[in-house]
Parts: structure tokens; sequence; C-alpha cells
């Protein structure tokens, strides 16, 4: 178990040494950085397989709440796998002069495994900076005048996220004198007043930025489309879902009671109002999808947003459907960078794409056989199943938003199969092999859909059991989860 | 629109803020960790700095991610300004006037802050400061002369050297307490005499890494910000 | 003491508005450099000197060498540019 | 000096007051200052209000600085001392800020460079202009324009001498 600390280890290790490589080897730099993520995602895997129940690892020896402890669970040791993988497939195998870019990708890789791992606040906020850096690092990578200018606003936006996640922290430790989720969650009463909702509110917005929260997401269509679409796949795809991983985290450990939940709930219901709206009216497919992206991190918190299992089982597969398909409707954006009236006829040139797209497209609508409408359905019943007025209002928007999403959307898969004018140069969008793979990621999930479900409602409910987490962490009787769904649900009551 | 939101965000902010104003209760916090940390930090970690012991001991995973960020950001920054540092202000050495007094007081000034920079970091288990402290100083007293004295250039080649293998010692100090089945960056050897300079274990050896890493990282951020051509950068094309 | 401290709350704050209000560059880096020395002074109050040094050294030395620096570069870019401008008219 | 003389509230209200005041100050620089050079220093400011309030959080009275040193190292009496986590913690803030503070910078020379602009709405307005030429969206068109007032005329390049981007 301890080895996972690998996966942050390796590649902070690789990439201080990468220049030193490059230097005395270039072939070795240039499979260096693949062969790192591989043996991360071996080792995770591994890892993840061996788990019967959460396991809590203290860094230092020192055990916690004293040192920094890792908590690993199902969920963390998923996302700890899919980092590497998701990185692989967009890692920039053909560019020459890339030797920053990949240490950059790397320090990105090692601090995205930190925060699905860390099981410590300030941990958290920590590693949380250090994927900020290397966005900022990312976004700017293409060295266009444009991009600068949105790395810097998007940098700007992320300060002022990072001081309000800090002074959220501050706030929490002169309440608590902890920084341990774990004990944090055992002196939650402490937290239960104006002052630890406001630490919370300060440390969601905070780390929210990287998640579109509403008011902070000025930066995610300068982002978008100015950032190479790699980099647009990784930021929309994985970085999102991690910032929302560690606020659930504390959320699910630290705060048990409705008005942080609730809290979430109007952050997400205003982000899908402003994101599918915002996508509606944009102009081009880059755009679009970054809007786009903003309503579906909307969803997702709303998802998170609902207590207990329930919510908890509907956020992960709003996640996971959104880490497979986002990055896949942002690869297709390498060619099809220009307004929507030039992809006039499109599908004709490159039938694949097209096809992909329309795949893709009517998955994020929910369209019925589709992985993206069993996830949507269950958002939806979750809403139903709080039977409180502010969720029937979030399904009544969100009943709406899916409307808009599926005019836009439809709007798009329209266009591209009418028939040309014109003679478009418009060719085949280049990366359809890594978007057929994601397709077949959804596909197979639709074939496996009743393991995989039966598989993610197992980990939802080992990771919104808070007794569980906390038993874990202090390392009290470790047993198998299946022995604390009583616990689970005599602690939601 | 815009204005929309960033009204909406300071009234909140104003809300959030006036809130805590209020709810905030006089007198001593809770000290849970805090207190834990007193009571077996002398045994458990050995150095007279206490915060040192939580910097590198309780807390090294986070002081890990912190050089991590240092280097990320200096990564970037070359990233930006990067190859053609010196294509856009090619006159830039003339510029420079030739300050020999200004030149001679910065050789004066070398050895003295380096011995400085040192010396925090070395004592950096038993005094206040440590190795950011002195790696920032390392840094400085690697920079002036690059701004007093013209046609100075820096070392980049060497000064990858020093970063990659001061952060990969770090790491690797981590590494060989979980390989020896203890757990990552646990601190090893015996603790010594606690306000010995040899002593506290592992612990001024990280912050020697440390210190280096900051160091030099941060002599190259100075030159790329000021603009100091790289040979580095130019070897990799 | 506490009239130090209230001191130093004072400084800081009017260091710290009149950063944003005050015309010139230059006298903003040095404002802020301002602020972290009284920043500084008043974490050697609060029993941090770990703090304190880093926040002297980092705040009020590096920072301002690297704004300072920034301005430099800015303004040399400036001057060449318009000189240029200059000649073609 | 004795801490023990110090008014305790008159100092705690005096210190809160200090460290919500700069991050107040901060946030509002970078929200409403318009030069991105300015915005940069406000954000160092706000960053150094919250680490104020963290070591704040440390503080005890009566208590002294976490470090053994001359008769303390004799008795390692550690009793009296205040939380040296959040010290820990700001040391790590403080350098944290000054890497992405250095990132910033780098960013604003370049953003100067090519633009020809410190003001935050010129940098806006030519970015969006660049962002809709690379799109092949029409300005009046496009999604991002009832954002502010109509897009600057084109960026200042003839002066600002585009790096030569190979």
């Amino acid at each position: 178990m301890n080895s996972i600390v690998l996966n942050i280890a390796l590649p902070l290790l690789v990439a201080f040494l990468l220049p030193l490589i490059h230097a005395s080897s270039r072939i070795a730099a240039r499979i260096t950085g693949p062969l790192v993520l591989m043996v991360m995602m071996w080792s995770a895997v591994i890892v993840f397989k061996a788990l019967e129940y959460p396991v809590s690892i203290a860094l230092g020896g020192f055990l916690p709440p004293v040192g920094v402890s890792f908590h690993l669970d199902q969920l963390a040791l998923l996302m700890a796998t899919i980092i590497p993988l998701l990185m692989l497939l967009l890692w920039p195998y053909q560019y020459e002069q890339n030797l920053r870019e990949q240490t950059v990708l790397l320090l990105l890789a090692a601090a995205s495994s930190g925060l699905a791992l860390s099981g410590d606040l300030f941990n958290i906020y920590v590693f949380y900076e250090l994927i900020s850096v290397a966005s900022f690092g990312l976004a700017a990578a293409n060295r266009q005048a444009s991009s600068f200018a949105a790395a810097f606003r998007y940098l700007l936006i992320s300060g002022l996220g990072t001081v309000l996640a800090l002074t959220g922290i501050a706030l929490i430790y002169t309440q608590t004198g902890t920084l341990n989720l774990a004990q944090l969650g055992l002196l939650s009463s402490r937290l239960d007043n104006p002052l630890g909702l406001s630490a919370f509110a300060l440390i969601l917005l905070g780390i929210g930025v990287k998640a579109e929260i509403f008011p902070l997401n000025g930066w995610v269509a300068e982002v978008y489309s100015t950032a190479s679409t790699r980099t647009s796949a990784l930021l929309a795809g994985l970085v999102s879902k991690l910032a929302v991983l560690a606020i659930v985290r504390i959320l699910v450990v630290a705060y048990d009671d409705s008005e942080a939940g609730l809290m979430l709930l109007v952050f997400g219901v205003l982000g899908i109002i402003w994101g599918e709206f915002s996508a509606w009216r944009a102009q081009d497919l880059k755009r679009m999808f970054a809007y786009s992206s903003i309503g579906q991190l909307g969803m997702i918190l709303l998802a998170f947003s609902i207590p207990g299992e329930a919510g908890m089982f509907a956020g992960i597969a709003m996640m996971l459907h959104h880490l497979v398909v986002k990055p896949a409707l942002f690869l297709l954006t390498e060619k099809w960078n220009h307004g929507t009236d030039s992809l006039r006829g499109a599908a004709r040139l490159s039938p694949l794409a097209a096809a992909l797209f329309v795949l893709f497209a009517l998955s994020l609508i929910g369209v019925p056989p589709l992985p993206g409408f069993w996830a949507k359905m269950l958002l939806m019943s979750g809403l139903v199943g709080m039977d409180t007025s502010v969720y029937y209002i979030a399904l009544a928007v969100l009943m709406i938003a899916t409307v808009v999403e599926a005019q836009y959307l439809i709007r798009i898969a329209v266009t591209l199969y009418s028939a040309s004018d014109r003679s478009s140069e418009l060719r085949l969008a280049s990366n359809t092999g890594v978007m057929s793979l994601f397709a077949v990621v959804l596909l197979s999930a639709l074939l496996t859909l009743t393991p995989l479900g039966s598989k993610l409602y197992h980990i939802a409910a080992e990771s919104s059991n808070r007794a569980l987490y906390i038993r874990t962490t202090f390392n009290v009787n470790p047993t198998p989860v299946l022995e604390h769904k009583n616990a689970t649900q005599e602690a939601s009551l | 629109m815009r204005n929309l939101t960033a009204l909406l965000f300071s009234g909140g902010l104003a809300f959030l803020l006036m809130v805590i104003a209020w709810q905030f209760t006089l007198g001593d916090a809770p000290m849970l960790i805090g207190a834990a940390i007193l009571d077996n930090a002398v045994k458990e970690v050995g150095a007279a700095n206490l915060v040192t012991s939580v910097v590198l001991g309780y807390r090294g995973i986070d002081t890990l991610g912190e050089i991590a960020i240092l280097f990320t950001a200096a990564t970037a920054t070359s990233m930006v300004l990067g190859s053609f540092a010196m294509t856009d202000e090619a006159s830039e050495t003339e510029q420079r006037e030739d300050g020999s007094i200004l030149g001679s007081s910065v050789r004066l000034f070398f050895p003295l802050l380096l011995t400085l920079g040192l010396y925090i970091i070395v004592h950096g288990h038993l005094t206040p400061g440590g190795g950011f402290q002195g790696g920032v100083i390392l840094a400085g007293a690697f920079f002036l002369p690059l701004l007093a004295i013209p046609g100075r250039s820096i070392n980049h080649g060497g000064i990858a050297l020093v970063e990659g293998f001061s952060g990969a010692a770090f790491i690797l100090i981590g590494l060989t307490a979980l390989f020896s089945g203890q757990a990552f960056l646990q601190p090893l050897f015996e603790h010594g005499v606690i306000g010995h300079l040899f002593s506290a274990g592992s612990l001024p050896l990280l912050y020697i890494a440390v210190g280096l890493k900051v160091g030099a990282e941060l002599s190259g951020l100075l030159a790329n910000l000021a603009g100091i051509s790289s040979h580095a950068a130019e070897a990799e094309k | 003491m506490i009239w130090l401290v209230a001191l130093m709350v004072f400084i800081m704050l009017l260091a710290a508005v009149s950063m944003l209000l005050v015309e010139s560059q230059v006298s903003a880096v040095a404002l802020s450099a301002a602020v972290s020395l009284a920043l500084s002074i008043l974490f050697v109050i609060l029993q941090a000197p770990d703090v304190a040094m880093t926040e002297a050294v980092v705040g009020s030395g590096l920072s301002a060498i690297i704004l300072a620096l920034t301005l430099n570069r800015i303004h040399r870019f400036k001057q060449t540019t318009t000189a240029e401008t200059e000649n073609d008219a | 000096m004795n801490p023990i003389e110090m008014n305790p509230v008159a100092l705690q209200w005096l210190l809160y007051f200090g460290a919500m005041g700069l991050i107040v100050i901060g946030i509002a620089g970078v929200v409403l200052h318009q030069n991105i050079f300015r915005m940069v220093l406000a954000l160092a400011i706000a960053e150094a209000g919250g680490n104020l309030l963290l070591v704040i959080a440390g503080f005890r009275f009566g208590a002294v600085a976490p470090i053994l040193q001359d008769d303390a190292l004799q008795t390692l009496n550690t009793s009296n001392m205040v939380d040296p986590v959040p010290q820990a913690m700001v040391l790590t803030s403080i350098v944290i800020g000054v890497g992405i503070q250095a990132l910033a910078l780098a960013l604003i020379i370049r953003i100067h460079q090519r633009y020809g602009t410190l003001n935050m709405r010129e940098v806006h307005a030519c970015m969006m202009v660049d962002i809709n030429k690379s799109a092949a969206v029409d300005d009046l068109l496009s999604a991002q324009q009832p954002r502010g007032r109509r897009p600057l005329p084109s960026p200042p390049e003839s002066t600002a001498k585009r790096a030569n981007n190979e």
C-alpha cells in the first residue's frame, strides 16, 4: 500500500531530472515521460486490485492526525489510475521542442495523483497550487499573444481563488486546530456555525476556480480557445474533476450537514444556467464546448450536493462520463476550429469524425441507450428523491438546460450533415485515433452497464461513508466495507 | 455582464467577511495537532527549531510540493520568456554601463552573501531560517554579479545540474526511507544531541537539498526575468 | 507593545491602499515592499521568527527585485520602440 | 519584549483588522484596478493578508517562538510555545506566492511586448480580437461581445514589433 507514494515521487523525480536526461540523450528524454506514466498506472492498478477496504497511509511515519496522511479508497485509486491513462492518451508525442511541456505535464500528473489521494486540508491546497501553476504553464505553452493574455487572466482569477482558499483554511484552523480531514470530521460540530460554513464557502470558491464554478469561470472560454486542444482536453477533462473531488471530500467528511450541500447546489444551478446559455450563443466549437463544460460541471456539483450515497453515485457517474466525453470533443476542435458555419458539409469529408461527434453529443445530451442517459437519470432520480422544493427547482433547471444543450448540439450535427454550398478545405480531424479510443471506452461502458453500475455504486457507498473514512484514518478496526452499509445508513439518517 | 459578475462577487465576499468578523470568538483558538507536535517533536524528530521539524518532518510532503511548485513556476517562466530572451532586446548589453565601483563592491559582497546563505541553510534546524531563506540569499549572491558586471552570463547548464540533483536528492532521501521499510519521507539516522550542528537525523540534509534547489531555481528565474541570455536555450535549438 | 502593533498595522494598510492609488509604478513596488517589511515586524511580534525572516527576504527582497526587473524590462522596451517609431516618422 | 503586558482583546482585533484589511484591499485591487502590473502587486498583498491570518491562528498569549535556544535547550520545555504548524504552512504559502508572482510577471513582459499595453481592458479586447480572428468568427456575432464594450481597434502590433513566431 505504501508504494502508492511512488505515483507522486516518481513523476516529480523524473521531472526534476528531465533537463539532465535530455542533455545526455534526447531519445531517452522522449521515452521517459510515457514510461513514467505507465509505471504510475501499473502501480495504481496493483494497489487498486489489492485493496479490499480503505487504507490510510501516514507520510513521514507520523500517524494521523499529526502527520499528513493519504486516504486510499476505491474512488481515490480510480482517479489515480485514470490520471496517467488520460495523460498517456493526450501526451504530446509528435512535437519536437516540447521538453518543458513534458516536464510540466509530469508535474501535473504528480500533483493530480497527490490531490486525489490526500487526506489533509493543507496538503490538498499545496497539490492544488501545483496543479494551478502547471496549468498556467500549459495554457501559455502555445506562445501566441492571446494565449499569454488568457493564461495571465487565468492566473489572476486562480490567484484570487488561492487567497480565498487560504483564508478558508485559516478559519478552519482557528475553529478546530487541526488540518486532518478525518479529525475535522470528528470535530464537525465546531464547523457547524456561520464561521465554519463561510470557511467552506471560501474553500469552495477557491478550489472551485479549477472546477469552473460560476462566478470565477471567466477564464474558461479564453483559455480553452487559446491553448492547444490537448491542454483544453486535460484541463476540462481531468483537472476540473480533481478540483470537484477535493471539494467533495471536504464536504462529505468535514461538513455533514445540509447547508454546505445547499451551497454546492446553488453554485451548481448558477453554473448550469450560465454555461448552457452561453454555449447556446457561442459561434465556434471551442467556445461552445468550453461553456458547455461549465454547464456540465454545474450538473456534477448539483449531483454531489445531494447528500448520501445517491448523490455520490450520480456525481461519480456524471464525472466519469464527462471525463470521457469532453476530452474527445475537444480533440475534435483541433481541425474544426473555425466558426460553426464553416462546418457545413464536413461530414462528407470526414465521416468518422462527424459520426463520433454525433455519438458524443447524444451521450452528452442523455439520449437513452448511451451512458450519459444513465448518469443523468441517476441525477434526476436523486433530485426527485430529495423531495424538497429547492431540489425540484434544480430539477426544472436541469430539464431546461438539457433542452438547450440538445438544441445547440443537434444544430451542429445538422450543420455537419447538411449539403455544403462551397468547396471547403476541411480535412479529417487529426486525432480521430485517440477519439475513437474514447468512443470505445464509452461504448464498452454501455455494454458492461450492469457490472459497472454496481461497481460504481460500491465506490460511491464507500466514499460517501463518513464514519468509515474517519475510522480508516485512525486505523481502528479496519473491516471490509460491506459490513458498514448499515453504519452508512445510520450516519445518513 | 462582467461588471455584474464583479459586483455579485464583491457583494458576496463582503457579506462573507462581515459574517466572519461578527463570529470571531476572541480568545485562544484550540490547538490540537500543534500541541501534539510540541509535545512529541523533540523526541520524534530532534530538531531545536520546531518549525523545521514541522516543515521537513511532519509535513515533509508539503515541502516537496512546494519545491515542485517553484520548479514548475521556473519551468513555465522559461517556457514563456524562453529561448528568445535576447532577440527582442538585442541592445541591452551595451546599455549597461561599466560600473567598476559597483562591480568591485559586488565582488566583495559575493562571498559574504554566499557564506550567509549557506550558514542559514545549514543551521535551519537550530535557528530561525533554513532552506528557503538561505536559498533566496544564495540566489541573490549569484544574481547580483550578473546585474552589476557587464558581459557576465549565467551558466544555465550548471543551474540545471544543481536544481536537478538537489530536487532528486530530496526525493531520494524520502524514497530511501520507503525502501528500507519505513514511510516515505520519514526522517532517517540517529537524532544526535539536540541543539548541535549534526543533529536531527536527515533534516539538515533535506534542508541543504531544499536550499540548493531554491537557490538554483530562483537564480534561473531572476536571470530569465532580467533577460540575460541563456546558453541552454540556444543549445536546445 | 500594542502601540507598535497598531503602528505597524496602520503603516501596512496605508501602504497597501496607497500602493493601489499611487501613480508611479516604481513607488508602487516600493510600497509593496514596505507592506512586506511591516508585516515581517508583525510576524516577529507574533513569535514567528522563521516566517518573519522569510517574509523579509522574499517579500521585500526577492519580490521587489523581480518586480523591478520586470518594470525595467517593460520600460526599456517602451523606450526602444518609441525611438524606432520616431525614426520611422 | 513581554507579550503579557499587551491588552489581548484590543491586540487581537487589531491583528484581525489588519489581516482582513489586507485581504480586502488586495482583492479590491485585483478586481477594480485596470493596470495588470498593479493587479499582480494587489494579489501579493491579498496573499500576505491570508498569511497573517494563518499566523494569528497559531498565536497564543504569553507563548514564545517555537525554537529551543539557550536555556530552553537544557530544559526542553516546549509547553509555552506558539503553534508551529501555521508557521510552517505560511512558509510554504509565501514561497508558492513568489513562484506564482514570477510567472505572472513573465506573462506581463510577453503581453506588453505583443500588445503594447498594460491596461487590462485593452489586453482583453486585443485578446478577444485574436481569438475571434483565429476562430474566424465575426466580432459582432461573437458570444463574447455582450461582455463589454465593442473591441478596441486592432492591437498596436506595428509599435509592439511582434516577436518572431518561428
